[in-house]
């Protein structure tokens, strides 16, 4: 499962997605919009938007690489577009492999590659701050 | 010839489309079709260097040559998760 | 939470329990019953026994221990005790953190420290095979 | 004095059960438990090394003093997750 989702992650069809009989491990991240930006701004909500089909084509490589690395593995990233709210869950990146040391590394990867080169961007809204700002991962 | 152009994000605002059509001289390369857009945005500018360009889902070079009815995305420096 | 659970884990029971606003990153280790034991046999079953007071202030401890390493971080553990199918949920270790490097960490650091040192007990059942074995992690 | 003793999983299925309770002397320790459930089943000898005993909540050494009517946990290596 690659995908943009246009309104709420479902996580648990997520996880179900990488679950198999062989694999013992599932490792899941969920990314969660929090209350406060990095330089410490209290943020109401922020906004994705995506190139769509190059965001899935991007989290089919990360996988692909991921299963190079660590063997055979199941994949699934979905990160959510449009309007989020604080407590959203924004991008979820679930793993599984026989064993959970395979399982943890492919997924810290895995969202790591995600925030580096996925055509996503973000912009924050603030609550009585600044003007809403675009947001470059470092 | 003309390329189409997808813009996202901060590219996309400063542009005020997402989409935009530019007419560009045969034998055109990805580099002139920013300076065009350039011209229409100066402030595009500062974002040059940051700036990735992808074509048919794939990266292409400052140096790549378009092609008339093709298009490219302009990817400013991700932010997702 | 910290539990040790009779019936099937509600795995997003255990994930919302460690949700916070001020936590942008989940991270959830979920291990399955494998259809093969890690020498090869073919597994319908595990039982599993506890010392169900120990083993929760033990998953108790394991949690405090995340927090002196890793910052504040919200911590559940919840592991299943009685017959399970392969495929059923034996665990989950759910992990939020503001940041995601410390969510991986301490995540990867409880499900290990449960393995180590919980007093939980598992004996696999196989399909024609061996006499079902009581296994202990390594 | 007695003590209580709760068992488990191989050990519990050699005692034959989850819960016993033994006799021994005065100023008995965690060893002397040891020792008489031996007694009782021979094949415990060969979990002795492996195998940790607890006490409310805490492991404690087997040259720990018991008390009356006191209840100790026999723990074999773990094998949870």
């Amino acid at each position: 499962m690659f995908a943009i989702a246009r309104g709420a992650i479902d996580v648990v069809a997520v996880e179900d997605a990488v679950r198999a009989p062989e694999c013992g491990a599932v490792v899941t991240f969920v990314g969660a919009v929090r209350a406060q930006s990095d330089d410490g701004l209290p943020v109401v909500g922020l906004d994705y938007e995506s190139h769509e089909p190059l965001a899935v084509q991007t989290f089919e490589e990360i996988a692909r690489e991921a299963r190079e690395r660590w063997g055979d593995l199941r994949v699934a990233v979905v990160h959510r577009a449009g309007v989020l709210d604080v407590g959203d869950v924004a991008v979820v990146v679930a793993v599984a492999a026989p064993h959970r040391a395979e399982a943890f590394s492919a997924c810290a990867f895995a969202i790591d590659e995600v925030k580096r080169r996925a055509p996503i961007w973000k912009k924050e809204r603030y609550r009585d701050g600044p003007a809403e700002r675009w947001r470059e991962n470092p | 010839m003309t390329v189409r152009v997808l813009a996202f994000a901060r590219i996309r605002e400063l542009l005020g489309a997402p989409e935009s059509t530019i007419t560009l001289p045969d034998g055109a390369r990805v580099c002139d079709a920013w300076s065009a857009l350039t011209g229409r945005a100066p402030a595009l500018e500062e974002l040059s260097s940051s700036t990735r360009v992808a074509r048919n889902g794939l990266l292409v070079p400052r140096d790549e040559r378009l092609q008339d009815g093709g298009e490219i995305a302009l990817l400013p420096p991700s932010g997702g998760g």
